[in-house]
């Protein structure tokens, strides 16, 4: 395995945790809004993830679906946003 | 290749479709709708001929060679339920035209009639096990959408218990997929058949039966599975509750039949004393239910699940025979029932209820609907000449021949105790006196009741011509039962497994 | 790495049923995305191998790449998802109405 | 020739239909020329079956299923089929004057022809099949003439109980019927022809050998018992008296219940003489015969006196199968017409008193015969056949049943309780009878006698009951040699040899005129305390009749078929889930563990495996229970979102790109329409199940998932065949055009099941439109729920 | 009446990016990642993304499509380009592509057009249950109360 | 280890840098209005370190455009999105933590309408 | 609606990754449909106030150009200047910061003026752009450490929205 990989593997690996530490404010919420940080948190961690994916695999093709990615980590949090709004808590 | 058989597809879709396109100018959209069924009778006849004169018709979609594509096969089995399921359909459609109600009046009544119909069709005629998983979601989803139309608080409530039980069967249906893909590779069912007979894991096959068992099982509304089924089969209005007791269940008996036929061919042995403890438990355990019923549909639908146990007999005697003998008593059941569900929904219509303690006096009132009514007990109960009693004699026979002597008592003790709930409705709706005064209500448009008598009449020729009709379920249970045949009809003279060597490097 | 997939779709399984035995219509719906997940999973797993490999994208020649994964799989469960998603825009809908007619979430309530 | 006098009878049937206008007498008699046609028919048979035993026809039916129309007419079938026609043709012509008024004696005559029909059907029957058949169809007419008079709950009653309980017989004989085939068969008898009575009583020894004889037998037996009313399934008979009069003339007396009579005769000389056959049929027959002639001496109502003395006679019938021998087969013929020609008689003037009084209750009658002369008169011809005074016709019978009993080849104990029996009934019988002709027509006349105009009926009514009374004292003054040329045959077919029958009024001074005499002696002695005997307390607890019993019996299954129903289909979706989800534990979990697949679950070290996945893999879990334990709606969502979101996470690291976007995408919709079907709910859960309930869940669905996990690991590692996914890619470019294999798998390779996809989606969509557009059928929604954060804080954690 | 600027002029100018984004994706399915399926679903959220931000008055003015015909056409579209193999005497579905790709579009086959006929089916679909449930009078408070007027867009 | 390998993984290791900071945010922060701005950071510098850094190792030009386009989405959109999940927070009644002042929203939404005075 | 049209098309070709002429025409027609169905929207002038902006100047391309640049430049640093601060805050094991929440008075008035400032003052760390109020007089900023609130104001006011305004007025 190349340098190169080791190191993107190992970013990969520190981006993973800092999923966790995104995971744990999931569970401890405690408000709402607080939740719906952590899925914003959570997409912008698998763009994140997917690129570097990308690089470690050299497929291109995987940048396409993280604009996708992007795009609906961005209505999604939109729409949560707009009914927790509504909603009430 | 007969790419004939594509057309029960293409039809129905194009029809659906356009019916929707063209909502808003209803004699179009109906006569879409009814050009379409008519069609898929019309046309499932003469496949039924075609079957029965020079054996099983095979396509394969998009032209790939099985087992890769697709492939589409038309045997005594299912082209006998294709055509049925089409008449019954005829007969939903016209009795619906006859019935007044906002859900007639809906959109999209018809065309989710016809998408069942397409669902249904499609479940009959493909070979491969995947494709079948997407025929009974099309199915599923149209009955979801026929069940809830209308939105009454008890259709929502017994829809959703409808909808989320089926999804339970689905759900296993669809690990079965996966599953059996990952043991076998491949998903063609005569491809799946072969490898599987040929794969020495008694363990893991037998836990897929099992799993196949659960899903159609509870499809087919066996016990313990059939909950959903008396909850919300009253619910929806009578032609739909009508053609879901005609088709849904079955479907999942045909699926059952066909799966452990053709897919499993060594696990039937393995689980049918499983498959036969069910059926009768199934039997009592539905007609227990349909007796503690007061309401005509009610009382119906329990015998739905009780009559269930006796199309999954013929599966678990586990030959031929039994299986023949299922066949016969499943659509013969299909008939009656549908009719009635007609008839009884009928007289709900004019009277506007079905609690049989507030009804009364139909024998006087309706005599022609009370004489079909009876004729269609007498088939339930199987008494000859009337179909009923062709599909008992052979599913008793069959049992007997087969030693199982048990499960052959029972089916006989229920049929006495579906005698006896259905002559309660006869007592209480057409016999007894009626408290009020009847005279002031509608009399039951012919519309209502043609179809019915139809389908009765249908139920007694086939009694009458039990003849050629039982030598034609018995050739469907051979073949049903024949791997190697299938096989060599979708696949080649070789059998699918020479085939993937040929076509793959 | 099956061992990993096959924990994972325990897990997604026994939180769907969990979820499924509540009373709330909204946990029974729930639980059901997450059996779809479960069984997504789990048709996934019965690839041609689990593989870390290059997506099933053939090259000009028509080859695939070395280690390809299994593309028959990925394209059951994108017909499986699809159909679900139908299904569950219904259930949601029903469920809907279904709580608007009862005047509550309850299951226990939704009884006729 | 036999299949057309079945069929063209059945097809007669809406000839009944010509009673609704017409001067109904003649109608009735006009109607009567059939059955007067078909006795005709057959009598003209006579020399033939006596010569050469038996006619056959064959129509092919269901042949795989052994099913066909075949039709026998022996010297049994004759006799019966001459009972059931000549008195057929009598009881068309009295139903015609006795129904004169009722609007509905249309319907009653379609019942009556199909119910001739089939009657003749199953006589004349010569395939076990054929004959359930019309078996059946005659329990299904009776019980349509049993319940003519449905407007009253007492018709509907006695008509369900005489069904249920025939149809029920009906069951068990078919399925020995069944047996009996199979039996034939594995006796080598060809398939085809293993339900023809012929081919069953030719393998009579071997089947008498083998195993299915005896469950088969019980089966049959149930089947004639129920049906030939015999103790403890007698009770229906005096309930079917609810029919009206000509109908219990008919099918009470003279036919139907003399079905299972007919079937165990028939199958005597195959399959009688084992212990079995013997005891079951001399106990119940016995014990029939004496119960019902006692019983009949208490009843005050004169048709279930008249149901009582029947049922007592079928009983003696049975008996005389039991007992075998040559004495008992003439016994059987002689006592057949007999009962036949006085009891239809009986049951016809029942019917003439009622007509004319209104009331069939003897406490209400009395004095009839200084208005009602010719009645009084041709009841006591009637009345004295059935008593056995001699030169009747009964008495005739009675002395060869007492001759049979005591010749018979059983051991002593059998035949003197059969004697005993037959003495009994004697007795019986002859105080019932005086009961009845006291009652009705001696003393001074009642109450309800003189406020009727009281007269002899019309003549065409009168002269139905006079014939067979009239033939009660006519065939043994003069026409025996006649009867015994008809009655040979019969007997000849029941005993299974060809044998001699000379009846005779005298045999001289032997031991059965002497229990004979015995016999009338101290009925008439009995007799003179006719009252008090019926004063006497029933020797039987109340609670040990029979009618009652089964009411009670069918109550108590309706109670607790409404119990079991209430208990397992309660409505609550969540038990059904429970029950769903164990069912699949055991359909699946079960032969997993007994076939040990578990064991063969392949743990191998996977050396290309990294941290990141594992952790990406953990954090499914985590969402799961973050969905778990959320106690806020949202707050549920968004982590079912997450768990999404991991997934196609999942599906990104393990090269699925077109996965991962689908999953995605699809999951970020579902989230919103989840949010904007639920933002209408309240905010938080509470919590509603209970901590064991809840324990229970978990333990359930920890379960389910251990179990996926086994199925999982157990099947991917497995690797006997080679996956056929390889093709796609192969053929991918060069066939399918594409470099995304994928995508051609699903526009072409699989574009069938793309096809049904997107139908699927359209029915949805379909589906929803009809749920949230279509709201006229539904009563207005309740006020929007108490909800959206004040009160109502609802759910399950 | 949600009254967003900032989240409004975003969502403007997403539509027209995330609408060509769709038929890209659509376009380029048969080749790379991407499809009917994964087109069509990013065109609905497009317009969902409007509609959260406008609310469904304004998305069904936006796009003034009917989606429940155009889900129907879309079925009867794809099921359509199996019929030319049909009539020429091969199986339902069977492929047949132009001997030349399109300059800018690439090769045109039955197939891909099929898939415009999925793409148009899920796009009809779930923009379509979006609106419905939006639509529903309990369902989207945002379109309700005092402020409801203020929801019309100005032509 | 070629130059532009050496610069992709510096600059994803800025961006894994400034999500990993992010994420502990979000962890440690004291109430949601603090850690939004934690998420508008992985949102921006953190997306825009990674998604440049794998641009630049597949040291292709067309490739580079696109992730310079999906950085320039992510500015554009991660703003409205913590924007949007503040408005919620402050409008469902998420209190900011005491020692917020000042607090010149407090009050400021009708809570009827839910618009901003 | 053109030059949409045309940035449209070149998007197509970058996510094409092709830069034909096939490519252009096949961008130009999809770009095409997609303007038509989305005009609507496009077009839509959202803001109930009215707008000042018919009336501003006519600024020059090149001109227009150089403040959009400079404006860009302006951004960079900012991000980069105040994210150590972030950081430092983030990680530092006190919580020594002072969070405020503090209403901006607001010159500009287009609906693109707004929106541009509140991402300029959301990605600039250190402060996120709360909301806007319905007149469009104030926005709500949620700074992290407001240590003198009329510096904070003046800042916004004079480093941000003076070159917002300078693009979108
Ligand atoms: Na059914
Ligand atoms: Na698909």
């Amino acid at each position: 395995m190349s340098l190169f990989a080791t190191l993107m593997g190992g970013l990969l690996a520190v981006l993973v945790i800092s999923l966790v530490l995104t995971m744990a404010r999931l569970l401890i919420g405690p408000s709402i809004p607080d939740r719906a940080v952590a899925f914003d948190m959570v997409m912008i961690h698998v763009v994140g993830i997917g690129a570097i994916t990308a690089a470690l695999t050299d497929e291109s093709i995987l940048i396409d679906a993280v604009i996708v990615v992007a795009v609906l980590g961005f209505l999604g949090t939109v729409a949560l946003a707009r009914y927790i709004e509504e909603g009430g808590s | 290749m007969a790419n004939h058989l594509f057309l029960p597809f293409i039809v129905p879709i194009f029809g659906a479709a356009l019916a929707v396109l063209l909502g808003q100018r209803r004699p179009l959209a109906r006569a879409a709708v009814l050009a379409s069924v008519l069609f898929n009778v019309g046309y499932g006849g003469w496949l039924l001929w075609l079957v029965i004169s020079g054996g099983r018709l095979v396509a394969q979609a998009s032209g790939w060679p099985a087992p890769f594509g697709i492939s589409l096969v038309a045997d005594a089995l299912g082209a006998t339920m294709l055509l049925v399921a089409a008449l019954l359909m005829l007969g939903t459609l016209l009795y619906g035209r006859a019935s007044t109600g906002p859900i007639y009046d809906s959109p999209f009544y018809e065309p989710l009639l016809l998408l069942l119909l397409l669902g249904v069709s499609g479940a009959f005629l493909t070979g491969d096990l995947f494709n079948l998983y997407v025929w009974f979601e099309v199915l599923l989803m149209a009955s979801f959408g026929l069940i809830t139309l209308g939105g009454t608080r008890a259709q929502l409530v017994g829809g959703l218990k409808y909808v989320v039980l089926n999804l339970f069967g689905s759900t296993a249906f669809l690990i079965g997929c996966g599953l059996i893909y990952g043991l076998a590779g491949t998903l063609n069912m005569a491809h799946l058949g072969e490898r599987m007979a040929a794969l020495r894991q008694p363990g893991l096959s037998t836990a897929i039966a099992g799993l196949f068992l659960f899903a159609f099982g509870s499809k087919a509304a066996i016990a313990p599975l059939f909950f959903w089924l008396p909850d919300s089969y009253h619910t929806p209005p009578p032609a739909v509750t009508a053609i879901f007791s005609g088709l849904m269940t079955k479907v999942g008996v045909y699926a059952l039949y066909r799966v452990f036929g053709i897919v499993l061919p060594g696990e039937l042995a393995l689980i049918a004393p499983l498959i036969l403890a069910l059926a009768g438990v199934t039997m009592v355990v539905g007609v227990i239910g349909a007796m503690a019923q007061m309401n005509i549909r009610r009382i119906l639908s329990f015998h739905i699940v009780s009559q269930i146990g006796y199309s999954i007999m013929g599966l678990g005697l586990a030959s031929a025979a039994g299986l023949a003998a299922g066949l016969l008593f499943t659509t013969h059941v299909m008939i009656v029932k549908a009719a009635l569900f007609f008839l009884g929904g009928a007289v709900e219509q004019v009277a506007g209820t079905g609690d049989l303690k507030k009804l009364g006096g139909m024998a006087r009132r309706e005599p022609a609907l009370a004489t079909f009514w009876f004729l269609g007990i007498l088939s339930l109960a199987g008494i000859p000449p009337m179909s009923g009693f062709f599909g008992k004699l052979a599913l008793l026979q069959a049992g007997v021949a087969q030693g199982q002597l048990l499960i052959t008592g029972v089916a006989a003790g229920v049929s006495l105790l579906t005698f006896f709930s259905m002559l309660k409705i006869w007592n209480e709706v057409f016999w007894k006196k009626s408290y009020e005064d009847m005279s002031k209500l509608p009399r039951v448009p012919l519309g209502l009741l043609l179809p019915g008598a139809l389908l009765v009449l249908l139920s007694l020729a086939i009694g009458v011509g039990a003849g050629p009709i039982s030598a034609l379920s018995a050739q469907a249970g051979a073949q049903a039962l024949d791997l190697s045949g299938y096989a060599q009809a979708v696949c080649g003279a070789g059998g699918c497994e020479a085939a993937v060597s040929d076509l793959m490097k | 790495m099956v061992l990993i997939l096959a924990i994972t779709i325990g897990c997604l399984f026994a939180g769907a049923i969990y979820l499924m035995l509540r009373r709330s219509v909204v946990k029974l719906i729930l639980g059901l995305l997450l059996l779809s997940h479960g069984v997504n999973l789990l048709i996934f797993t019965m690839g041609d191998g689990v593989r870390r490999g290059a997506p099933p994208i053939v090259d000009d020649a028509g080859l695939p790449p070395a280690n390809v994964a299994d593309p028959l799989v990925q394209a059951l469960i994108l017909t499986a998802i699809v159909i679900s998603f139908g299904i569950m825009a219904f259930v949601l809908a029903l469920a809907y109405r279904a709580n608007q007619a009862v005047g509550s979430d309850d299951l226990d309530d939704m009884i006729e | 020739m036999l299949a057309s006098i079945v069929l063209i009878t059945l097809a007669a049937a809406p000839l009944g239909l010509l009673a609704r206008r017409g001067p109904r007498p003649l109608v009735g008699w006009g109607l009567a020329l059939l059955p007067a046609a078909i006795f005709a028919l057959l009598l003209s048979q006579l020399p033939a079956v006596a010569g050469e035993a038996h006619i056959t026809q064959a129509i092919p039916w269901a042949p795989a299923m052994g099913v066909e129309l075949r039709f026998t007419l022996d010297g049994l079938s004759l006799l019966f089929g001459l009972v059931i026609s000549g008195i057929g043709a009598l009881i068309f012509g009295y139903a015609g004057h006795y129904m004169q008024s009722d609007p509905g004696l249309g319907r009653f005559f379609v019942y009556l022809i199909l119910f001739m029909g089939a009657m003749l059907g199953l006589v004349l029957a010569g395939n076990v099949l054929t004959m359930f058949l019309f078996w059946e169809l005659t329990s299904v007419t009776s019980y349509l003439l049993i319940g003519y008079k449905h407007d009253y709950p007492d018709a509907r009653r006695g008509a369900q109980q005489s069904l249920l309980i025939t149809a029920g017989g009906g069951l068990a004989l078919l399925v020995g019927l069944l047996l009996l085939g199979e039996a034939a068969r594995r006796a080598g008898v060809p398939p085809g022809e293993a339900y023809t009575f012929e081919a069953i009583i030719g393998a009579g020894e071997a089947i008498k050998a083998g195993p299915l004889y005896a469950p088969a037998m019980i089966l049959v037996f149930l089947g004639a018992f129920t049906k030939s009313a015999q103790f403890p399934f007698h009770f229906w008979l005096p309930g079917a008296m609810q029919a009206p009069t000509p109908a219990s003339a008919f099918l009470h007396s003279a036919t139907m219940v003399k079905a299972g009579i007919y079937l165990l005769a028939r199958l005597a000389p195959g399959l009688g003489g084992t212990p079995l056959w013997s005891g079951t049929l001399v106990l119940v027959g016995g014990f029939t015969f004496a119960f019902g002639a006692l019983v009949a001496t208490r009843k005050l109502d004169i048709k279930a006196l008249l149901a009582y003395t029947t049922l007592s006679m079928l009983g003696g019938l049975v008996m005389l199968i039991g007992l075998g021998g040559k004495y008992a087969a003439e016994a059987l013929a002689v006592n057949i017409l007999a009962h036949a020609l006085y009891k239809s008689a009986l049951f016809m003037i029942a019917g003439i008193i009622d007509h004319e009084t209104g009331t069939r209750d003897l406490n209400r009658l009395g004095g009839l015969r200084r208005f009602m002369p010719g009645t009084a008169a041709f009841t006591a011809l009637a009345l004295l056949s059935q008593m056995g005074i001699p030169v009747f016709f009964g008495f005739v019978g009675k002395e060869i049943m007492i001759e049979a009993a005591l010749q018979s080849p059983l051991d002593a104990p059998w035949r003197y309780a059969a004697l005993a029996a037959i003495v009994v009934g004697a007795v019986g019988y002859i105080v019932a009878a005086w009961r009845l002709f006291k009652g009705a027509f001696l003393g001074q006349p009642s109450p309800d006698v003189l406020q009727h105009h009281v007269f002899d009926p019309h003549l065409g009514m009168l002269a139905a009951p006079a014939v067979p009374a009239a033939l009660s004292l006519l065939l043994p003054l003069g026409l025996l040699p006649l009867v015994s040329q008809l009655l040979a045959p019969a007997a000849s077919a029941v005993y299974g040899k060809e044998l001699e029958l000379e009846l005779a009024l005298w045999h001289g001074l032997n031991v059965a005129l002497g229990v004979s005499a015995a016999a009338i002696l101290g009925g008439a002695l009995l007799a003179r305390f006719e009252r008090r005997l019926a004063a006497l307390p029933s020797p039987l607890p109340a609670w040990a009749d029979g009618a009652r019993l089964f009411d009670r019996l069918t109550d108590a299954m309706l109670a607790g078929a409404t119990a079991f129903t209430a208990a397992i289909q309660a409505g609550q979706l969540r038990r059904y889930i429970l029950y769903t989800t164990a069912a699949f534990l055991c359909a699946v979990g079960i032969p997993l563990a007994i076939y040990g697949a578990a064991s063969a679950i392949p743990i191998t070290p996977d050396p290309q495996l990294q941290p990141y996945e594992v952790f990406a893999a953990a954090l499914i879990p985590v969402a799961i229970v973050a969905t778990i334990r959320a106690r806020s709606r949202v707050g549920a969502i968004i982590a079912v979102g997450v768990v999404g979101a991991m997934v196609s996470l999942f599906f990104i690291l393990f090269s699925a790109p077109d996965l991962a976007l689908t999953q995605l995408l699809i999951e970020v919709l579902s989230t919103v329409f989840l949010l904007l079907v639920f933002s209408v709910l309240p905010a938080r859960f509470e919590i509603l199940s209970s901590p064991w309930a809840r324990a229970r869940d978990a333990a359930m669905a920890a379960l389910v998932g251990l179990l996926m996990t086994g199925l999982v690991l157990a099947t991917a590692g497995s690797d006997a065949f080679g996956s056929i996914a390889p093709y796609f890619l192969e053929n991918s470019l060069e066939k399918g055009k594409g470099h995304n294999v994928v995508n051609v798998i699903l526009v072409d390779f699989r574009g069938f099941d793309t096809l049904g996809e997107i139908t699927v989606l359209l029915t949805a969509l379909l589906g929803i439109y009809g749920l949230l557009r279509m709201r006229r059928a539904s009563p207005p929604p309740p006020a929007p729920s108490p909800s959206r954060g004040e009160g109502g804080q609802k759910e399950g954690a | 009446m949600y009254d967003s600027v900032i989240l409004r002029s975003v969502s403007r100018l997403m539509l027209p990016i995330l609408l060509l984004l769709s038929v890209f994706m659509l376009l380029r399915g048969h080749n790379l990642p991407g499809g009917g399926f994964i087109g069509g679903l990013v065109a609905s959220c497009a317009v969902i993304l409007q509609m959260v931000a406008f609310g469904p008055t304004f998305a069904r003015r936006v796009l003034p499509a009917n989606y429940l015909a155009m889900a129907a056409v879309g079925v009867i579209f794809a099921a359509s380009w199996g019929l030319p193999a049909l009539l020429g005497g091969q199986p339902f579905l069977t492929a047949l592509w132009l001997p030349e790709p399109i300059p800018g579009v690439g090769k045109i086959g039955t197939p891909v057009l099929f898939d415009v006929g999925v793409f148009l089916t899920v796009i009809g679909v779930t923009t379509q249950i979006a609106l419905l449930l939006s639509e529903e009078p309990l369902l989207f408070p945002m379109e309700r109360g005092p402020a409801r007027d203020e929801g019309a867009p100005r032509a | 280890m070629t130059l532009i390998e050496i610069l992709a993984v510096a600059l994803t290791a800025v961006g894994v840098l400034f999500t990993l900071i992010s994420s502990v945010g979000i962890i440690r922060m004291p109430d949601l209005y603090t850690r939004v701005h934690a998420v508008g950071k992985a949102g921006t510098l953190g997306v825009a370190g990674v998604l440049l850094g794998v641009a630049v190792s597949f040291a292709d030009l067309l490739t580079g455009v696109k992730m310079l386009a999906l950085v320039a989405f992510f500015f554009l959109t991660a703003p409205v999105a913590t924007h949007m999940l503040d408005r919620a927070a402050f409008i469902t009644g998420v209190r900011p933590i005491p020692a917020t002042r000042p607090n010149d929203l407090e009050g400021a939404y009708d809570r009827e309408s839910k618009r901003l005075r | 609606m053109l030059v949409l049209n045309l940035m449209l098309a070149i998007v197509w070709m970058v996510l094409q990754t092709s830069f034909t002429w096939p490519d252009f025409v096949v961008g130009m027609g999809v770009g095409f449909a997609i303007i038509g169905l989305s005009e609507g929207a496009l077009r839509w002038q959202g803001s109930p106030a009215p707008s000042p902006a018919a009336g501003r100047a006519h600024v020059g391309y090149v001109a227009f150009t150089l403040r959009v640049l400079g404006f860009i430049w302006f951004v960079i640093v900012a991000i980069v200047r105040s994210n150590l601060e972030v950081a430092r805050i983030v990680l530092s094991p006190r919580h020594d910061f002072r969070p405020g929440i503090v209403g901006v008075p607001l010159d500009v008035r287009s609906d693109a003026g707004i929106t541009l400032l509140a991402i300029v003052v959301t990605i600039t760390p250190g402060t996120v752009a709360l909301d806007v109020s319905s007149d469009r007089q104030t926005m709500y900023i949620h700074a992290m450490d407001v240590r003198d609130v009329a510096a904070l104001r003046s800042e916004i006011k004079d480093e941000f929205e003076r070159r917002v305004m300078e693009i979108f007025p």
